[in-house]
């Protein structure tokens, strides 16, 4: 299935783009597409800090399935308030 | 209340929409861009956040706060893009019928906020140079935060 | 800002007063009029204080919180005379770095103010009578509290 | 010397004045004055609580001395806020 994933704040930056599309098997879970964006922006794997992931606006566990039209998004450490 | 706004936060607003005449309460904390942080100046913040799931998380802190508390009314707003010195980034207002509820339940609002809203700011530092904020997270980079924590 | 006033509290005032370029924290609180109390209506309070007093105690109190949280601005108004439902009797706003002294101060001032500073109010009942409250002190007579404590 | 007792509230219910003018010995104490009081005004004593005495804007201690032109309140339960 075909993805897109959000990226926001120092994630953007490293990635060069807002947006991330991605390609992964269709029983793939919230820990495969980790990989996969790890594999596209090295610097996340290299900053040692995972980072938590959205899908449809709630925070997901690693082994939720993903489905096509999800909405994805990459969260890194929050500093709102 | 729920609010994520590019305007300035009208405090009048929110704390005219929290109140209730069983309410013999009202708490209203606001977060402000401070000027000095470990004595290091700041000329600006700049926040984004994204905001479908920033509104969905106030919503379920909200309700969680109301099951918690016997609260009455409960809203939040937050500022996104630029916020300067003094102004504030963020309005949480509670109103209850005793006031201990109102200061617990906006106390713990701010904390769960703090801690689950994707929202970030990026620190404008009066020497030009500016950073994400990322609590927990260092490293090599002119984007990265160089604090541990976030400090308000 | 510490002040006694017959007019309507302005909290926008009071928030102004205590902003502080230093401060990333403001807490208010305001202390509004509730209709019911243990399920009794009630259509209005009048207040009363020993008004030079009362400002001596608000005083100390502002002092005091200072010197036991770092803070940066504290004010206190109180309102005085007929104060309808849904209307605040007492605004106090704390402007500190870090927003867990401002919400400790404003609840620990708010807990004082209750116990320290000489103001009564007198609870006019939905049904046409009315009395003073004093909290701890009950026993015959049309003009004695029912209530053991303040409930606000 | 003589003494001015403001009364508010309940107490200046049961006196029916807002005011006590009281003669008291030059070395009186708040405790003394307390219990003239409780004379002239029979229910303060009745209630069973002992309501708070301020002298120049300071809540007072039974023992402290009081002086001519001390301003004196009698401070019942408080109910502000």
């Amino acid at each position: 299935m075909n993805l897109n994933v959000q990226l926001f704040a120092v994630a953007r930056d490293w990635a060069g783009r807002d947006q991330i599309p991605l390609e992964l098997p269709a029983d793939a879970t919230v820990e495969r597409l980790r990989r996969e964006l790890d594999r596209v922006v090295p610097r996340l794997a290299e900053s040692g800090v995972r980072f938590r992931i959205a899908v449809n606006d709630e925070f997901a566990a690693d082994h939720q399935q993903l489905h096509e039209n999800d909405s994805i998004a990459l969260i890194p450490p929050v500093s709102g308030g | 209340m729920i609010e994520v706004t590019n305007h300035k936060i009208d405090t009048n607003k929110l704390l005219a929409d929290v109140q209730s005449p069983l309410a013999g309460a009202v708490v209203l904390f606001v977060g402000t861009t401070r000027q000095l942080t470990d004595g290091r100046e700041t000329a600006s913040l700049d926040y984004e956040c994204h905001e479908s799931m920033t509104l969905r998380q106030f919503e379920k802190l909200r309700q969680e706060a109301t099951r918690r508390w016997p609260i009455l009314q409960c809203g939040v707003i937050h500022r996104i893009g630029r916020v300067e010195i003094g102004e504030a980034s963020i309005a949480v207002a509670v109103s209850s019928p005793h006031r201990a509820d109102a200061f617990a339940a906006a106390s713990w609002l701010m904390d769960e906020i703090k801690q689950q809203a994707p929202i970030w700011k990026r620190e404008n530092w009066a020497d030009g140079s500016s950073q994400w904020v990322h609590p927990g997270l260092d490293g090599p980079g002119e984007n990265l935060a160089d604090t541990a924590e976030d400090a308000t």
